[in-house]
């Protein structure tokens, strides 16, 4: 397998139509696109931003294995993962991932598999900053994304 | 003894006071496990950070290994809590 | 549930950016927003274009039906769905699906939901024009296609 | 008798030559089964186009249904082949 795997880990936003370009420009043999994006949310109100910290270097290797991961075990055309980090705010993008095939499930498949993967894998850490000033602690790690990711068998 | 780069991230970071350091370590010090027993010694912080020793995730060399991993050769030992990506 | 559904049948083409700024915009309550973007395939080079056939009326109707049982279904904050009409050239896009909720999983299922009821229950047919000139025909229903929709076990 | 509007999608509407149209079909013609059993009767085109009877789709006032539902009080009958959205 050859296709271009893309990953990136930037403070600075996205732009979803652009990553989307790059990725399917100019190739007529791809027939699905699916992309995910993160986002902040507020909590209902109660925060203000997330830091997200994250190991530099290993993030970006341990992407990439899993991007590579997921476009061999998919057959994937093409796969992009872009992580942010430092603040972001509610309703601000935090991760994008972009997974193109021939057909519909492998691209469903694929961009599901790397996120849950980046959710578990990656290193990133997220802490909480509360609307009233304070500092709410550190996200933990949840067993619903363990199980996410177990189910697809695998050992990463 | 020999010396290794520790690096450490989100509350393991916060709790040792530091982001990374290089340490000399005893040559009994074989694994991961050994090396988070004997950081306990070393200090309070240390103790606190590393209480839970279970939780503690490690990579070596930037690649994910589990407590029972050998460290020797290693370039760079990370230490860190579960991760939340995405 | 009174999240919004969007539903077009249009010859002109769509923007993912603006698509999925207009169900996104100005809420911080979305974690999670999944967009399929189907294209048209080249065929290895043997197809010169689609021309996509709908029933007016029923078209809109249909996919508003499928949009609202993937919201009901899948509590999804927000679904968009266009499908294009006319003549399409390889690269270019056919179908727009967005599903947003708070968590990844239910806006995967969502997104992934609608477009395999589209395929099966949707009032359109495509037309291939081969390279040559000449009319390849109409496309085939697939019975991969009826298998993906009964794996949700719904009857529609 | 009963007067009935007909639209028909892809290659039904090839074969049988055009797009809609307005019929009267006689009183014992109850179900989508009978309607597509009378219209084979009308010519060879629609005998060409409805030939494989049970691939053709039907919708009642833009709804599908099987070809066992009623015909009585439909504004609009759509007959097409499998749909290929997508």
């Amino acid at each position: 397998m050859n296709a271009p795997v893309t990953v990136r880990v930037q403070r600075e936003d996205f732009d979803l139509n652009v990553e989307v370009a790059k990725l399917s420009s100019g190739r007529a043999d791809i027939g699905a696109v699916v992309t995910f994006s993160g986002l902040c949310r507020d909590e209902a109100g109660t925060l203000a931003a997330l830091e997200l910290e994250h190991y530099p270097g290993m993030a970006e290797a341990q992407i990439k294995r899993i991007c590579h991961e997921a476009v061999e075990r998919f057959s994937l055309q093409a796969a992009t993962a872009i992580h942010r980090y430092g603040r972001v705010a509610p309703g601000d993008n935090i991760v994008l991932v972009i997974a193109a095939s021939r057909h519909r499930q492998a691209a469903f498949d694929g961009a599901s598999f790397i996120m849950d993967f980046l959710k578990t894998s990656a290193p990133f850490w997220k802490k909480e900053h509360l609307g009233d000033g304070t500092t709410g602690g550190w996200v933990s790690a949840k067993d619903a994304d363990d199980r996410a990711q177990e189910r697809w068998g695998a050992d990463k | 003894m020999s010396t290794v780069n520790l690096v450490y991230f989100s509350w393991v970071r916060e709790r040792i006071g530091r982001g990374e350091e290089t340490l000399d370590v005893p040559a009994n010090v074989v694994t991961v496990a050994d090396l988070l027993t004997h950081l306990k010694t070393l200090g309070e912080e240390y103790e606190t950070a590393l209480e839970h020793q279970n939780v503690i995730r490690a990579a070596i060399n930037q690649e994910h290994v589990d407590h029972r991993e050998p460290i020797a050769g290693a370039r760079e030992i990370a230490l860190f809590p579960p991760m939340t990506g995405g």
